[in-house]
């Protein structure tokens, strides 16, 4: 018996929606985190609330990751589906534990596994027996491939836990059986056994006396598994890093945690998956400790629909309060006229866009990057909005306390991209750093001074004065004393009163529209674009939560000493044209990225740079790219071996 | 220097048609405002889109001409996050009970503490004429090809039925009165629901002037005219809820009084009720220090322009190692 | 006394909105194109029903022409505002036809008027005494430039009117004095005078009575004119051509024309300007006759919003009736969430998108091609989508039957671009031609076989079903048997049920998108492009209503032997980059022009087809292109007088 | 051959949760259908986005699953261009209460003849749990970090003031009951609202099904549990208007009626009302045809794909020359 030594490996767990996947999954995470290992975890699941079918994949390494791999060391399972579904991505030397009271269980008897999965299971198994196939069948197949099964008889387990702990009333509770499974799976990890008992506790500290319970489970599962198997373990070649700076953040939180820095006291939300997240975090934060020793709060309001949450939303920016709302493709496609009157108004507003797949209703709960040229050019008629795009979860922190501030600098609406991807993830990372970026509020005035003897100027202040050498006025909240001052959805004048001249109309136009050149000017390289690996000709474009696989791929292949260069564009409006064209300068191939059907980005490369894109990968089928995946495909490239411009990514479960 | 009405006037050139409605609606606002004392700049008049919406312009606060259907959220957002502005909303028919209706019923839902007003002319005028949601069925307006196809909305009752907690109708030739109804709208704690019968001489040859007035409408003795709108004050009505019990007794003579057209059309009070908690005391149950602290006054920056917000305990909970 | 010879001369008359200016302005156009002379009017009104200034310019020519010009030769008012405004823009020789009631008004009398405005014309008139100028000082100062100003008292004439009429109760019929002015006018013009009393008595037709009192009214003053002034009139070196195949039509109402014709039955609306007037049309006109002898119907629903309009009308094109909805700019960023539901489930719809100068509500009255790039991105996610943009009116009443056969062919919605200037316009036109296009209703079946033995297949009709050769499925109505199928906004299987296996989802996605490859490959190149003037090496790119003053500055410029070649792209979605291509093929310069800010459709030439653009003409001052506008500056660019590659054009009042 | 119930089940996996109400409603529904007798290809059901939107994937008939809020205008649009189609549409609270509200008002004041049914459980069940508009003020659900702060909208007195012409409420679990009651809304001519109480198991441990039977409200004297739901029927309660007379009266009723709740829920017809016009009838007085010949039989296309409209009329009125 002797232990793999490994660097990394890679965890799933699958089971039925609401048979407590994600909590294990947690746990797992957090136990080898606390044990001085890196984590990238991954939920994905159906727009159903329960049964279908959810797993979670979390990869474990001694140096940082952030993406998954889609070949599995170690697949825990407590359902007959999770093993049909996911059993053909172990890899060689994997590990699979399952339940063995299921081995005859017959992939018909699956009702929420769609008639065309079934075949190409059964295909997989190259099974042409005239019944369905079993369990049994499946891990027949997939031991040929040096895969260890390990079944485990959970009801039975839980029936002796319950004896030994003389507790019959648990040998009924069958959601503990996910706890089950992962202590067993950590019997098979060369781990710090009391992590785990840690993590129970933290997962599980609003209810004491459920954590305790767990715990005691997980004890005496891992001592049935490593009694009963006796199994060599998985070992890191090097863990119990220093972590005291280290957090394990869920990507839903990152933005609402840059909320409260940077003093968004306002968010509106209507429910929709995956953006609700981010309002109910700030909701159960609503009170803010305040370093001057005050109380303050964020107020969250749920609105009646996504109109009255954006207007809502733009009612109190006017205020003076930081305001935002969350949402997602359905909800923004609502907001689009009221953002072209914060667009006209110059109201500075966040509107955080959790992008999942589309179009209309499409794959609520799945992943994809289809909303960026409707961001750019929601709302009819023109005028000037902030696109931001944020790439991993500690970069949607700290870009929460930008787009805050651009939108107060430039008094413009911002939208904020982010994705099912990154909310859906959980990542180990650098701990947030509140005072890295300092709060901008701009040119608003909260005071107004009235010793003028100029009545008239007192009356008629101008909220949108026509300035020679800025486009930026000065912008009173409501209320102000000597501030009056008036907004309309209409073309208005200096004072915000309607206008139909034309000349108006032009310096009006030429104001808010020359705004985009203003935020070219400000807004600094690095929150345009980052540009990772210098002095490569072959360069990758991409945006958003792609970064993460492209990172990982980027990595593997420096190992193999071969250099590609990465742009990822975090400004995509008002585009950042001269920027590229530095960055791309010595590009000869250019390799764009995306997580859509129709390449958005290499759109705007070509519309901004007038230059082609070598090769186009995409990926449209909701799950998000892997860097195994795109490992392969950049490797082709550079080997010269793909022959399509266009490349489609399919993997996924 | 007490506050005249003047005061909260603009020099911006009023366009309606000659004789509309809306100017004394606007008249109305500006003495309620005065009498209220209000600093011009502690007021903010929201509006909707049509002839209405541009009310704003015309008075000397701060003034939100917002879009179709969505003067509510944007007045209800203005006021919560800063509960100390007098928030005014003011709209069309077709802009608070077409368009924007679903905010009509899921603003009753809230009872934020501020006055809505709906300029009731029948019409879409701003758009030429076409039936709003108040025009009834079958009636056919000089605009209008046809009669009327939808049956007209209750806006009394549809105010009572989602929620408002201060329902009032008032005229808008009727200046003084209307101004009373806005004071006691706008003193009224809780979201206030005022239904203005506007005349719009363009478009509504049907509910004009003449016809409220009664003009067509002769007493068969001595002649005179038989007015049609009548004060539910001078006719012993109080729908005022002082005790919870009284509720179910005042909702029937609400419905019943709301149902009044034709020849009697009551103006006034229709239903008052503060035993229902405002959303600030709602919000003060969540959040203690709401109303002396709220949104729009936090200090969210230190000095240096350093963050104010201690995350500190949050990102305790999210450390690998607590 | 000798007459002017001319081949055309534009009239314009203003005044307050709700004064008759329109009226006046239809009788005499409708004069003008009886007497055989081409006709080009167009409407200027502020977002208000009564009292704002409001005017109306008409280009009569004898040859055909599609556009204004800024310079008037006769400017027909009554009040003191039209005079302000106007008279600076008459022409050397024209006239100018005034109340002389008026000529001691001062401009701070006019509180219509901004006092930006007051400045510049009093800047114009030279004027530096200290009180505010008046009508006489202004028309002192325009008569320096040859041109003639006829004062008539009309409360007077008015007056003189019902006395000669013996009805008193006339002279206080104000309305009347449009009638009055216009008529006037027609004294300068050598043209029949019974076309004017044909013209009163068809504008009036409903009203008998009103006809004939005017018709009276405009005899006198015709005849007091002719006796007063003595005048020389314009003549036209040729007129009376045959036209009696001539309409004269209304932009507003080609394409609901169109939309009886194409068979549109069903249309869903909320009013708007400038597009309640397509719904309006159809409602007057919704009992229609069929040439089959029965009577058919167009259902026109005022809706309680826009969301409602465009689900309303999807609604009505699931049961196989054709179906569309018209809105402007606010609406239709309401409907972008819907459009992506009638993507996904590829159900056929038109919109007919009348632009408005935005953002947000803009100016609501006033022209502008503001909405192309959000009409193509519309909705999260991605789908197909036709857009497609008329250049005129009777491009918009063919285009409109194209539409309704695009949208059931390809099965998706076709955003059909119109605008303001093409809706506030009126022109002579070739009679229609209603059988000109014919019907196509694509794969629409009515009657599904279900002779077949396969009580499966019965059981499960393929709404979506996936083929080999072809992205469009059969599309039954609702209703029809044995064709039982679902829709859902999700994604889905072949039956329409909601389905999230990623490999379906490629399958679909791949199915939906590549329709936009169908479309450029069936739709023919003239409706993809036209060409004017082959053989140029300047080429000018635009879409939609800057039509007519193009060709109109191209038959200017080709008089003087400049040949420029003009592309007008009407499908603007899909893209036909290869058409394109072989157009601008041998382009040297390419000069851009576009009523919005921002280049819309130069964005796209860049993007698709990764070339520059010389020079970008752009205007968004809410007012159309004239042609002499125009023509000013191809002239520049043409003389290599032109510095900038970015022209702002500003003319219009 | 008659139709059974099974007949109108689909293939499709039902993915609700254990216990949920909505399987009571989809068997209601198909129970309803049967005994109707409606051709499989003769109705459409339209719903809206949520738990309850997914039923139309497990009926047999057209389905058409549209956009969260947004179920009554599709619904329209196909029932006005094809008034031979049985139409009826289902959604959730939030959906038809909260984001569809200004449809659901306005579609009352049209009286389109469809049935419309409320899946009404208290929550936003596909989102996880948040309040729906009907859950009442300080409610806190076990999905609920805090209690509720809006107050709960009244769907059948809302229903009653839109100008809905059936009116009714059905249990979940009370599947015969739910049936014969849909049975009488799609026969009812105009449109119908079934209000359904839906228990939620999974989000609203507050109105659950052992609350609406009573369990934990027992009676003293014999310990049996008092069912909270009881049926109007059986109390001698009768909403319908016969003669036009008796609206008032009735109105009354009925929302006294829709204001039960607690420890008396009633369900069954609250209010019916045939002397209002349908829509269709309206739409007859301007197109006389229209029942004989509507949209979706409109015969458009004459031979060869040539247009069967003839504009000639038309046409002529814009020639220059007429
Ligand atoms: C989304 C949207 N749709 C349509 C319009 C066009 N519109 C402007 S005013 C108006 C109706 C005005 O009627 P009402 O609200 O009754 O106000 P009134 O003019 O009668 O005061 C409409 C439909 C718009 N501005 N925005
Ligand atoms: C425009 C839009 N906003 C939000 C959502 C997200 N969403 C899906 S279902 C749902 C609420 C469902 O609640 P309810 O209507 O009560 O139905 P239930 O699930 O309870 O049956 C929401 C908000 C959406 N699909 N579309
Ligand atoms: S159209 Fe009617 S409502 Fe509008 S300004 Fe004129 S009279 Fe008033
Ligand atoms: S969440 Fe509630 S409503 Fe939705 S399926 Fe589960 S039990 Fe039913
Ligand atoms: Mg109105
Ligand atoms: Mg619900």
């Amino acid at each position: 018996m002797h232990d793999k030594i490994v660097n990394e490996i890679t965890w799933v767990i699958g089971g039925a929606q609401g048979s407590g996947v994600d909590s294990a999954a947690n746990i797992f995470s957090k136990t080898c985190a606390e044990d001085g290992l890196y984590i990238f975890g991954k939920r994905e699941y159906y727009s159903n609330i329960k049964g279908e079918h959810s797993y979670f994949t979390v990869r474990v390494s001694n140096k940082p990751i952030r993406s998954h791999k889609e070949s599995i060391d170690i697949l825990v399972s407590f359902d007959a589906e999770t093993l049909f579904r996911h059993a053909k991505d172990v890899s060689t030397n994997g590990i699979i534990i399952f339940n063995s009271e299921l081995i005859e269980t017959s992939i018909n008897e699956i009702p929420t596994l769609d008639p065309d999965v079934q075949n190409t299971i059964t295909e997989y198994c190259n099974y042409s027996g005239g019944d369905p196939i079993t369990i049994k069948k499946l891990l027949e197949k997939i031991q040929q491939n040096s895969i260890k099964c390990y079944g485990i008889p959970y009801h039975q387990l839980l029936k002796n836990f319950s004896e030994h702990t003389n507790n019959p009333a648990l040998s009924k509770l069958a959601r503990m059986i996910n706890v089950l499974a992962l202590s067993i799976s950590l019997s098979f990890i060369n781990i710090d056994r009391q992590a785990l008992s840690r993590a129970i506790k933290y997962i599980f500290r609003t209810k004491p006396k459920i954590a305790e319970i767990n715990v005691a489970a997980a004890e005496y599962a891992y001592n049935y598994a490593e009694q009963i198997f006796q199994n060599n373990k998985f070992t890191f070649s090097k863990n119990k890093m220093d972590f005291s700076d280290i957090i394990l953040v869920q990507g839903s939180q990152s933005s609402a945690l840059g909320k409260i820095v940077a003093g968004c006291r306002f968010q509106t939300y209507y429910p929709i998956t995956p953006a609700s997240e981010d309002s109910e975090f700030l909701e159960t934060n609503q009170v803010i400790e305040q370093i001057d020793g005050n109380k303050g709060s964020v107020l969250v309001m749920q609105t009646e629909d996504e109109i009255s949450a954006i207007t809502m939303a733009i009612g109190g920016a006017l205020t003076g309060t930081r305001t935002a709302t969350a949402t997602s493709g359905p909800g923004f496609s609502l907001m689009a006229e009221a953002l072209g009157w914060a667009g006209i108004n110059e109201v500075p507003l966040v509107v955080s866009l959790y992008q999942r797949a589309g179009p209309s209703t499409g794959l609520p709960t799945r992943h994809e990057q289809g909303d960026l040229l409707f961001a750019i050019n929601a709302g009819h008629g023109e005028f000037p909005r902030i696109v931001f795009a944020s790439g991993d979860i500690e970069e949607s922190f700290y870009d929460t306390l930008k787009v805050f501030n651009f939108a107060e600098i430039f008094q413009l609406p911002v939208i904020h991209l982010l994705d099912k991807a990154i909310a859906s993830s959980v990542m180990t990372c650098k701990n947030f750093d509140p005072n890295k970026i300092s709060i901008d509020r701009g040119y608003l005035i909260k005071k107004i001074n009235n010793k003028t003897k100029d009545q008239d100027k007192l009356k008629h202040f101008k909220r949108f004065e026509l300035q020679k050498n800025t486009a930026i006025s000065p912008r009173p909240p409501l209320g102000t004393e000597n501030g009056i001052f008036w907004n309309t959805g209409d073309e208005h004048d200096e004072e915000g009163h309607i206008s139909e001249d034309p000349t108006v109309r032009i310096k009006m136009m030429d104001k808010r529209m020359s705004k985009l050149n203003l935020v070219l000017q400000e807004i600094q390289d690095e929150d345009k674009a980052l540009s990772y690996n210098e002095n490569s000709d072959i360069v990758i474009t991409s945006w958003g939560s792609t970064k993460g696989a492209i990172l990982d791929t980027l990595d593997e292949l420096n190992k193999e000493g071969i250099k590609i260069k990465f742009v990822q564009i975090k400004l995509l409006n008002p585009f950042p044209q001269q920027l590229l064209e530095k960055l791309l300068n010595s590009a000869k191939t250019i390799i764009n990225i995306e997580m859509n059907y129709s390449s958005q980005l290499a759109k705007l490369i070509k519309q901004n740079l007038q230059r082609d894109i070598d090769y186009e990968i995409v990926k449209y089928n909701g799950r998000p790219i892997s860097c195994d995946e795109l490992y392969r495909v950049i490797k082709g490239i550079v080997n010269n071996n793909v022959e399509k411009r266009r490349i489609v990514l399919d993997y996924g479960t | 220097m007490a506050l005249k009405p003047a005061d909260y006037k603009t020099e911006v050139h009023n366009d309606w048609c000659p004789g509309c409605g809306d100017f004394g609606i606007l008249n109305a606002i500006q003495m309620a405002l005065a009498e209220l004392a209000i600093p011009t700049h502690k007021a903010a008049i929201f509006s909707g889109i049509g002839c209405s919406g541009k009310t704003p312009h015309f008075i000397h606060t701060y003034g939100i001409h917002t879009l179709h259907g969505r003067v509510l959220p944007f007045a209800q957002g203005a006021k919560l996050c800063n509960p100390d502005l007098e928030v005014i909303a003011v709209g069309g028919d077709g802009d608070g009970l077409g368009i924007g209706v679903g905010h009509f019923v899921s603003s009753g839902r809230r009872n934020i503490d501020l006055t809505y007003i709906i300029y009731n002319n029948g019409v879409y005028g701003l758009t030429k004429g076409q039936a709003s949601p108040t025009l009834k069925l079958g009636m056919k307006t000089k605009s209008l090809t046809q009669p009327n196809v939808n049956d007209s909305i209750n806006p009394i009752a549809l105010a009572f039925i989602s929620g408002f907690t201060f329902i009032a109708r008032g005229y808008a030739y009727d200046i003084r009165h209307l101004k009373d109804l806005i004071v006691k709208a706008v003193r009224h704690k809780g979201l206030a629901y005022l239904d203005v019968l506007q005349p719009c001489p363009t478009y509504n040859d049907i509910n004009t002037r003449e016809w409220f007035q009664g003009l067509d409408n002769t007493d068969q003795e001595n002649g005179k005219p038989i007015p049609r709108i009548y004060k539910l004050e001078n006719s012993g009505y109080n729908g005022e809820v002082k005790d919870p019990d009284q509720y179910y007794e005042i909702a029937s003579r609400v419905f019943e009084k709301s149902n009044e057209w034709g020849d009697k059309i009551p103006i006034g009070i229709f239903y008052q009720n503060e035993n229902v908690a405002s959303y600030d005391e709602r919000i003060t149950m969540k959040i203690d220090n709401y109303i002396k602290y709220p949104p729009a006054s936090q200090e969210i920056i230190l000095d240096k322009n350093k963050t104010n917000s201690n995350i500190n305990e949050l990102l305790k909970s999210f450390k690998v190692n607590a």
